[in-house]
């Protein structure tokens, strides 16, 4: 097995990590963290698939160290909308992940 | 092999002890000073004889230069950030440990 | 070949290990710390994959600026709340 | 070659019993050493990582990562640990 295919596949038990984390945690905020670590395994997956025997393809590089930059910005502009959503609701919760949805008017 | 290859690597193997005293230290000792003397002076040490060690691999001035760089920034880091946690930790109210406290 | 496995595997370890306790630990600012030390492993995952121009930009600004970003709204955020709720 | 992949072994398991340890630490003062194990150990990695590989360029992210500690560990300080009050331990 060489090396690049082994840290494939941990960036696909990372992406699935994120993915499940995107998707159970109510909290907006973990829900950034999960969102991070999901961009973190995608981009594993991609410079690992990217090395064939030594040789290393520049290519997937570059679209990573793209993809960082733009994580980052994603992040960002989603803790600013979180901070809105704290300053118009209350919460750091979406309302549809709201266990009383109806009932609430916080 | 040559004796100064040799001794590059007993500085790496003396370095890498250093490292491991420190990590000794932050599972042994009991509370956040103490914790904070262990890492900052043993690792710190550890860096400077890896750094030491390598110098003697190195194959040209540039990277020697680089090296001793990072170890001086390294230390900086740790003098700042170790000042900063201690007076942190103090204004906090966290005591520290006396003999006698247990654990 | 077996030791740079015995690396990698320790490495991978670790970097899963972090990841899940960074979703999992019931106080944020644990997990924020987490995640800064995930971004620093990543980094060092970076360097074993032959791409050190990614593993600058990671701990730059996957575990530096993130973690500025995300420790900032913590901050924030406790602030804001009454502790509990 | 094999000395210097030995060492960063060793020290990555010393780096990640560190880690466990400074997670699970009581009070945040614990976990802020973080910043601290990963500006010395971290870079020492690195460096051993850089001449094992034999790739120089791993050098500048080991400058990198002991600039970064000092950064991380001033912004930990002076800004997120200071409304820390319920888990820090009583006086």
């Amino acid at each position: 097995m060489s090396v690049g295919l082994l840290y494939a596949l941990a960036g696909a038990a990372l992406f699935a990590i994120g993915l499940a984390g995107l998707l159970a945690l109510p909290h907006l905020l973990r829900k950034i963290l999960a969102f991070n670590i999901l961009g973190s395994g995608a981009f594993l997956i991609l410079v690992g698939l990217g090395q064939r025997d030594g040789s290393v393809d520049p290519v997937p590089q570059a679209m990573v160290l793209t993809g960082i930059v733009v994580a980052i910005a994603a992040t960002a502009l989603a803790l600013a909308l979180a901070r809105q959503l704290l300053e118009r609701t209350g919460r750091m919760q979406l309302p549809e992940d709201r266990p009383d949805a109806e009932t609430d008017d916080a | 092999m040559s004796l100064a290859e040799l001794l590059g690597d007993a500085l790496l193997v003396a370095g890498a002890a250093f490292f491991f005293a420190g990590t000794v230290g932050l599972l042994r000792f009991p509370d956040v000073y103490t914790r904070l003397h262990a890492l900052a002076k043993a690792d710190n040490l550890g860096l400077g004889l890896i750094v030491l060690g390598l110098l003697l691999h190195a194959p040209g001035w540039a990277t020697g230069i680089k090296l001793v760089l990072i170890w001086l920034l390294a230390l900086a880091a740790s003098a700042t950030v170790g000042f900063l946690i201690a007076r942190r930790a103090r204004r906090h109210g966290i005591a520290p440990w006396r003999a006698g406290d247990g654990e | 070949m077996s030791a740079t496995l015995a690396f990698d595997l320790l490495l991978i370890v670790a970097l899963v290990w972090s990841a899940a306790r960074a979703l999992t630990v019931a106080d944020l600012f644990r997990g924020v710390v987490l995640l800064i030390v995930f971004g620093l492993l990543m980094a060092l995952a970076w360097a074993r994959l032959g791409a050190p121009d990614i593993a600058l930009a990671e701990a730059a600004i996957g575990a530096g600026l993130t973690g500025a970003l995300l420790l900032d709204a913590v901050g924030h955020l406790r602030a804001k709340r009454e502790p509990g709720a | 070659m094999t000395l210097t992949f030995a060492l960063a072994i060793f020290l990555l398991l010393n780096l990640i019993v560190a880690l466990v340890r400074v997670a699970r630490g009581p009070t945040p003062a614990d976990r802020l050493l973080a910043a601290l194990l990963f500006g010395t150990t971290g870079s020492a990695i690195l460096l051993l990582l850089a001449e094992a590989m034999g790739q120089p360029s791993l050098l500048d992210t080991a400058l990198v990562f002991a600039l970064l500690a000092a950064i991380t560990g001033v912004a930990f300080a002076r800004r997120a640990w200071r409304e820390e009050a319920p888990d820090d331990e009583p006086r």
